[in-house]
């Protein structure tokens, strides 16, 4: 116990003693970061309660039916209701060296866009704009990915940042502090709590995805309804908004909808179905991620009740099993094709072009319609391949999609 | 002959003397020294300020945890709660300061409080309904998970920037954090040395028999160890709070600290069964796993292969301490010899 | 200057355990300055005298006065703290911690509530000093230190109560010649002190060089108190002893005869052994007799292939074969009824079946059928009794559970069965029965080898006598050799020399 | 010896249900009244058979286990091993039935190797099974990550998966008869008779008391090995079913080396050796499933199962670890500083088998 307390002491006078002397030790911080991040308390701390954020709901839900602007046959180009910025300040000529702290490649989704990023990444080496990118992957830990970015800061003798967050809010102080050396940071996929990067890329967003799946759901489905949500797991905001989105239109129209964890894993998602299923009818099911789809369909089958109206993603095993089942479904898209933007973005940044502070890329779901065609591009693709990886231009196709091959 | 026994007598106490914590040192040592050679292949220097802030910022918190966990494991138990009370005790810290200096202390206070209540959970469960350690904390560890998956949506709370300043700083290379994790192993160390229940924590984890022979309250020690275990995790936890700025309650999962910290510990020479081994081996432990990464962050291994890296050298140095440990048994024939 | 005031006098004290009386009716006074002798057999209770006078057991009848009060402790650290300490024959030691922490666990001194060290290395040193031993260094870790090292660290930590009392139980026993000398100096030094001193020894040169008074047990019984000098060897052993051997010890079965050599070692030596040669006959039952830690278990196990020897040979039935494991000793039909029962000879949360196949079905799993129908022949001839087969072991008493160890050798029909300890800590009835079985095997054409540190039972039993000493067998002595013959030859029959190259000796190890 | 009446066997029987033995039936019991009370689907022979289809991996996972931990060590690979298993599977047999029984060979081969890479190092090297084992855990699956580029190619053919996914069809009252329920009744029969055959009744004894095996002349590396490679199978076994019940996904098998320790625990197997019965194991997985089930009809949200695994979890190890205290029939002498009891120093220092004092305090 006396101990204890010694500890306890020790770290109170260690922590106020070494503040004051932190300041005046040259740290790679400084103050700055705290005011941008003092606007985003708010978000953060409403965050913790409930993940439904109006203003950003009806922005998505409108973003949904813009034409996006560029030529659709580079939708990695595209831009929804950009706000250009002036990047003249870095315009400089020569192959430049870029950072990318990356949070991992854990999940298909991301394994296929750092493939695609890849492959991107040759394209550009040899069009002298990129001299080389160092990567360093935190596998999944805030903690790793911040060393990582003050790493870069330190050592890395970057010309530019590429930052896909693995959080939001605990990632803000480091890419604040990527943002004060002055060099141009593009962040992707999740955002931060600052608006210091000179881009951030992602597609329309979560409550998008929402939208698109619940409305469809609802099309097909009547009022009271059983819709199980396999989510994958608590507290991701990329994840919880999709959720949040679609959950308000549930509950709007009355369809009765309840929701489970499951870590992605298969095995949880039968055990759900099929407990579920137990329980009563099942009429539609919604998911926030579709890995792990074909699980929740085969639930139905071996319980030999009808199919469910189904919500997937354009991962392959999806789009497979839906065309052999021929089902009801929707497979929303979080367009994986962006992991190369955050590239393109750079190399606009250098050349002095001017992009989006925001760079909104197209996110449209695959409909029945769509289905035979992206079967048809994908074939011999693995099933954790994403029909929209959009990177069909780029060199090595298909084969290195195909064999999945990372350096 | 006496001569030669007498000099391989005395070179055998030298190499106890000397024990796995000089082992584990010059490990590191060649750790080090492969790892400098690889990241000046990547064309960097391995001593550059900023390489060295990495190692140790790596170090700071797997150090805390490692430095509790030794205790535990030292009384012949173990720890698989360490990464929710970590997760739990940022938040506790991020909800209370609430971007507020005035409430640092309070918050410090209350996520060390937490700590230690689940500490003495753990012991007194442990130690008197008899629950082996490894289930006893894998249970309380689920019982924090599941309030935690409940009970926080994502990141919550502020952490202000006097106290963020704790991760962010540091004195020349040296990361304020890294300062203040040494600081508590050095405390720990001296706890150990120099108060009854460290000495004790040595012995029941050595022979509960003897110890109760010898008068002991054999649990005492054990639960102390819990508690001091959990106590360190919520630092960890507070030194999370000040790197991230917000509390989270994935922070600790994400690390996995438990698996880790265990094997820091063995690897620092440490028995896992109890009753040997040191605070300083296990931070040398923690050193290793530290600058491994650093270097394979460097040369950029594929994540992939990071883990079947640190697998092989967990295993790899155990098999080297476990390889001489055996070497102990010389008592007897010593005497024999003796009168010979 | 042995005062009149006895310190310590235990009164009627009677113990049983499993209904067996171990100690009946037994008083006995300890004087400051005085080293009070007790000794007796195996078995006849001078080990649970002490126990309840060290309070690790409680009396059941009969009371202890310290200082004319009657006190009756329930833990060892009770009475160690009204000085009353005890030096049991089997180390309390922490082998991780250093000679100082083990000296004082559980009562560092400390200095502003912390534990002192250096006031705690000073303690010991001292305490050391005033046994006259220079060559420990406090900080030393136990574990490094030699079995004698490791004696005088025990007697230290008996010292650092400073106590008043100390028993000591078989302190030479895992001595070597050498070493004795040393604990002559430390028990004279406490004698000085004016404490008093129980002193249980087989040693009976020992008993007379040390003691002023000898108390003799025999079955649990006081046989006689009274001054060293009225006694003689003689007097003593047939006090010690009474009842004639014959009596007690089953003759050799007729129509049994020694046959050829089963097991024949030459030169054989390990780190434990040396310089062993050896010849056991079909039929013939060897003692081997030998202080403890002469290295009398260690060429046990060396036989068996548990520490396998480095040098020489062993040939068994004539056919030279390497003994590098006890599964290949046992495949050869060679059987160890090892020391320590619980440690090594039993599974003891298993079933009473499950032990006694425990061999067959490690090693000869095709004959487990066959040998299962035959346990409870087997077990009822021992005639050990249990709650049927499938009770669990540790619930059996020592006797039983000792001839369950033999019943799962006897499955496996050895050809040279090895005995160490065989009737250790076991009812009469029981030894009897074990003796009855090794005269039996013997007819059997087996060849035994018995390890015993009774006297008694090694010449009642033996053919032929082996005595080590040192690691070394010194000597071979024919049946009927007199307990003073084995027990000079046990301790090396040369008269220990004082010299100042003893701590130098010691120091080494 | 003794008598054998009718009334002593019923008391046996009601003895044995609450001993730490036979609580977890009484708990497995508790559980499916309770689910039968809130969902009376539930006990239709049809979901009845579905349940035992589900259970049968995590079942078969906790037998493996048990070998393992009844001679003393313990196996955190499991998991990762299965999810290895259930990518081999996907990546090798692909959509040609025809490589299924090859590769299903490898696979059991590939499995063995492991628990025999396992056992070695710990037996021959000295390394505890905790450490030999979490090695092995992050070795292997970020082997397979490595080898698959994170994600297998599909699942594999129909035929293959059937073996998790099908089974009988058209069987009366049941519907169907699921392969993995065939399989989990074979796996539990073998390891039932394993456990009384010679070697594994070795095997358990050896958990007890490792010494005592060693000087009866048990080969105990090989003893501690082979219980390593029956758990590796196991964890075969199970990646095959899971690879049909499921499909391919890197997180297939997750934590299973966890769910399996706690399964035997529940089933009252003590940690350190010597002690316990494989049903018993067995019914702890069934336990644990059922309460999973459990929660999930009542609604509880899935975030708080862990929370209510864990007290169970603990309530379950107290109660055994309460009523395994050593019963007062026999008078045994208070700590007496006997060698059994105290080893000696010198041989005290070399412990390093998890039954020393510490584990199983």
């Amino acid at each position: 116990m006396r101990h204890k307390v010694h500890v306890a002491t020790a770290m109170l006078s260690a922590a106020a003693l070494l503040a004051l002397a932190g300041c005046s030790t040259d740290p790679g911080v400084t103050p700055a970061g705290d005011a941008t991040t003092a606007g985003a308390k708010a978000t953060t701390t409403a965050a913790a309660v409930n993940w439904f954020d109006q203003a950003l709901y009806t922005k998505q839900l409108a973003q949904r039916s813009v034409t996006p602007v560029g030529a659709a046959s580079q939708p990695y180009l595209q831009t929804i209701d950009a706000k250009l910025v002036d990047t003249a300040k870095f315009k400089s000529p020569g192959a430049k060296k870029v950072c990318f702290a990356n949070a991992s490649i854990s999940n298909p989704w991301r394994q296929t866009g750092w493939i695609t990023m890849n492959q991107q990444l040759k394209v550009l080496k040899a069009a002298g704009v990129i001299s080389g990118m160092e990567t360093r992957d935190a596998q999944d830990k805030d903690d790793t990915q911040i060393a990582d970015i003050d790493y870069f800061i330190a050592d890395g003798n970057c010309d530019a940042f590429l930052i896909s967050p693995n959080s939001t809010a605990a990632l803000t102080p480091a890419v604040q502090r990527a943002c004060d050396t002055g060099k141009p940071v593009v962040v992707f996929d999740r955002g931060v709590q600052t608006t210091c990067p000179v881009t951030f890329i992602h597609p329309i967003g979560g409550f998008a995805w929402g939208i698109d799946s619940a409305k469809f759901l609802i099309a097909n489905l009547k009022k009271g309804d059983k819709v199980v949500a396999l989510r994958i797991s608590p507290g991701v905001d990329v994840l919880e908004q999709r959720w949040a989105g679609a959950d308000k239109l549930f509950k709007e129209a009355g369809i009765n909808a309840v929701d489970h964890f499951t870590g992605a894993n298969p095995t949880e998602i039968k055990k759900i179905i099929s407990d579920e299923l137990a329980k009563g009818d099942v009429k539609g099911v919604w998911m926030d991620a579709g890995d792990g789809a074909v699980a929740a369909i085969e639930a139905f089958e071996d319980a030999g009740v009808p199919y469910p109206v189904m919500i997937g993603e354009d991962e392959l095993s999806f789009l497979r099993k839906w065309k052999a089942t021929n089902i009801t479904a929707l497979a929303p898209v979080y367009s994986n094709f962006q992991w190369r933007t955050g590239l393109l973005a750079i190399q606009k940044i250098f050349a002095g072009q001017k992009v989006p502070s925001e760079w909104v890329l197209p996110q449209s779901p695959i409909t029945k319609a769509e289905l035979d065609g992206y079967l048809a591009k994908n074939v011999g693709m693995p099933n954790g391949h994403y029909a929209k990886f959009g990177g069909e231009d780029l060199p090595g196709y298909p084969a290195v999609w195909q064999k999945r091959v990372m350096p | 002959m006496t001569m030669t026994t007498t000099r391989a007598a005395t070179i055998q106490r030298y190499g106890a003397r000397l024990g796995t914590t000089g082992i584990v040192y010059c490990a590191l040592v060649g750790v080090l020294v492969v790892g400098a050679i690889l990241v000046s292949t990547a064309g960097r220097n391995f001593f550059s300020q900023g390489n060295i802030r990495d190692i140790l910022t790596g170090m700071s918190v797997l150090g805390f945890v490692a430095i509790g966990e030794a205790l535990v494991i030292l009384c012949g138990s173990l720890d698989l709660s360490v990464p929710y009370v970590v997760s739990m005790s940022s938040l506790i810290a991020a909800e209370v300061m609430a971007g507020e200096p005035g409430n640092i202390g309070l918050a410090v206070l209350l996520a060390l409080v937490f700590g230690a209540g689940v500490g003495l959970a753990n012991g007194l469960i442990v130690t008197k309904l008899r629950v082996h350690g490894l289930i006893a904390t894998l249970g309380v560890g689920l019982i924090i998970k599941g309030y935690l998956a409940t009970q926080y949506k994502g990141t919550a709370g502020k952490v202000p920037w006097d106290f963020r300043l704790i991760g962010a700083t540091g004195i020349g290379p040296v990361p304020i954090s890294t300062l203040i994790m040494v600081a508590t192993a050095v405390l720990v160390a001296l706890f150990l040395r120099n108060t009854r229940t460290g000495n004790h924590m040595f012995a029941v984890g050595g022979n509960l028999a003897v110890s109760r022979l010898s008068g002991l309250r054999t649990s005492q020690p054990i639960v102390v160890a819990h508690v001091l275990c959990s106590t360190t995790a919520a630092l960890a936890g507070l030194l999370l709070a000040s790197r991230l700025g917000v509390g989270s309650p994935t922070v600790g999962s994400q690390g996995g600290y438990d698996l880790l910290a265990i094997a820091a510990v063995v690897l620092g020479g440490t028995l896992l069964v109890g009753g040997r081994g040191s605070i300083w081996g296990t931070l040398g432990g923690v050193a290793i796993f530290a600058v491994m990464d650093n270097v394979m962050s460097v040369i950029q291994l594929s994540p992939f292969l990071k883990d079947v890296v640190r697998g092989i050298v967990i295993v790899a140095a155990v098999a080297i301490y476990t390889g001489r440990a055996v070497e102990q048994r010389r008592a007897r024939f010593a005497t024999r010899k003796a009168g010979s | 200057m042995t005062s009149q005031v006895p310190i310590l006098s235990a009164q009627g004290l009677s113990k049983r355990f499993f209904g067996v009386t171990v100690l009946d009716d037994v008083s006995l006074d300890l004087y400051p300055g005085s080293v009070h002798g007790l000794v007796g057999e195996n078995g006849a209770g001078k080990s649970t005298l002490m126990k309840i006078m060290a309070g690790v057991y409680e009396s059941d009848s009969g009371q202890v006065l310290l200082d004319g009060r009657a006190v009756r402790y329930t833990h060892p650290v009770q009475a160690m703290r009204d000085g009353v300490a005890t030096v049991f024959q089997e180390f309390n030691l922490l082998p991780e911690r250093s000679v100082a922490q083990n000296v004082f666990l559980g009562r560092e001194p400390r200095r502003a509530g912390f534990v002192d060290n250096r006031e705690m290395g000073r303690a010991t040193a001292a305490l050391l000093a005033e046994l006259g031993i220079d060559f420990i260094d406090p900080a030393s870790r136990v574990g490094t230190l030699c079995v004698a090292e490791q004696q005088i660290v025990e007697i230290t930590k008996a010292l650092s109560f400073d106590a008043r009392v100390i028993s000591m139980d078989e302190p030479t026993a895992a001595l070597a010649g050498n070493e004795v000398e040393l604990l002559y100096g430390i028990v004279r030094r406490l004698q000085k002190r004016n404490v008093a001193i129980l002193y249980v020894s087989h040693r009976l040169e020992e008993v007379f060089d040390l003691c002023d008074t000898i108390t003799v047990l025999k079955d649990g019984a006081l046989v006689s108190t009274g001054p060293a000098s009225e006694l003689d060897t003689d007097e003593l052993v047939r006090r010690m002893v009474g009842r004639s051997i014959s009596t007690f010890y089953p003759a050799r079965v007729a129509g049994t005869e020694t046959g050829d050599i089963r097991l024949a070692v030459a030169g054989g030596g390990n780190a434990y052994v040396a310089d062993v040669d050896l010849e056991l006959r079909s039929g013939e039952i060897v003692g081997l007799a030998g202080l403890q830690g002469s290295g009398r278990t260690e060429l046990a196990e060396a036989l068996f292939g548990a520490v396998p020897l480095t040098a020489g040979t062993i040939a068994v039935d004539g056919a030279a074969l390497s003994m590098n494991s006890p599964r290949r000793a046992v495949r050869a039909g060679i059987a160890l009824v090892t020391e320590d029962r619980k440690a090594q000879g039993l599974a003891l949360n298993q079933s009473v079946l499950d032990n006694a196949l425990l061999v067959i079905r490690g090693v000869f799993p095709a004959r487990t059928d066959e040998v299962r129908r035959k346990v409870p022949g087997v077990l009822s001839s021992l005639e050990v009794s249990s709650r049927g087969t499938g009770q669990e072991v540790q619930y059996l008493s020592g006797g039983n559970q000792q001839k369950l160890v033999l019943a799962k050798w006897l499955a496996t029909e050895p050809r040279i069965v090895i005995f160490d300890e065989p009737t250790r800590g076991i009812d009469v009835g029981a030894k009897i029965a074990v003796y009855q079985l090794m005269r039996e095997l013997a007819l059997a054409g087996v060849a035994i080898l018995m390890i015993s540190s009774e006297l008694p039972e090694v010449i009642g039993m033996s053919d032929r006598i082996l005595v080590m000493h040192d690691g070394r067998i010194t000597a071979e002595l024919p049946a009927g050799s007199s307990e003073e013959t084995v027990m000079l030859a046990a301790t090396g029959h040369s008269p220990v020399t004082p010299t100042g190259d003893v701590p130098v000796e010691v120091a080494r190890g | 010896m003794i008598q054998r009446t009718p009334g002593h066997r019923f008391a046996r029987i009601g003895l044995t249900l609450i001993s730490p033995r036979g609580a977890v039936f009484l708990l497995l019991f508790v559980l499916l009244v309770a689910i039968t009370v809130i969902n009376p689907h539930f006990a239709e022979p049809g979901q009845a058979i579905r349940f035992v289809q589900r259970v049968a991996p995590v079942a078969i996972v906790a037998i493996g286990q048990y070998f393992v931990i009844v001679s003393g060590e313990f196996d955190m690979s499991m998991g990762s091993l299965v999810t290895a298993q259930v990518v081999i599977a996907g990546n090798l047999v692909g959509q040609d039935d025809s490589r299924s029984i090859p590769v299903l060979l490898f696979m059991f081969a590939f499995g063995a190797a492991i628990g025999l890479v396992n056992g070695l190092i710990t037996t021959l090297l000295r390394v505890p099974s905790f450490i030999v084992t979490l090695g092995m855990m992050l070795a292997l699956l970020g082997g397979v990550l490595f080898w698959t580029g994170g994600s297998a190619t599909g699942n594999p053919a129909d035929g293959f998966r059937q073996i998790g996914r099908g089974g009988i069809t058209g069987v009366p009252v049941l519907g169907i008869i699921p392969w993995s329920v065939l399989i989990l009744g074979a796996v539990l029969a073998a390891a039932i008779w394993f456990s009384r055959q010679p070697f594994g009744r070795t095997l358990i004894s050896t958990g007890d008391n490792l010494t005592t095996a060693r000087y009866a002349g048990v080969r105990v590396w090989w003893v501690k090995t082979s219980a390593f490679m029956i758990s590796s199978l196991s964890a075969t076994v199970a990646g095959v079913l899971l690879v049909g019940y499921a499909g391919v996904h890197p997180s297939v098998g997750r934590g299973y080396e966890f769910i399996a320790i706690t399964a035997v625990v529940l089933g009252g197997v003590a940690l350190g050796g010597g002690r316990g019965w494989v049903v018993a194991a067995a019914a702890g997985a069934f336990a644990l499933e059922a309460l999973f089930t459990l929660l999930n009809f009542a609604g509880v949200p899935s975030t708080l199962r862990d929370a209510v695994q864990g007290v169970i979890l603990i309530l379950a190890v107290a109660y055994s670890s309460a009523t395994f205290k050593r019963p007062g029939r026999l008078p045994s002498p208070k700590i007496s500083p006997s060698p059994e009891k105290l080893p000696h120093p010198a041989t005290d220092a070399v412990s390093t088998a998890p039954q020393s004092s510490s584990l199983s305090r």
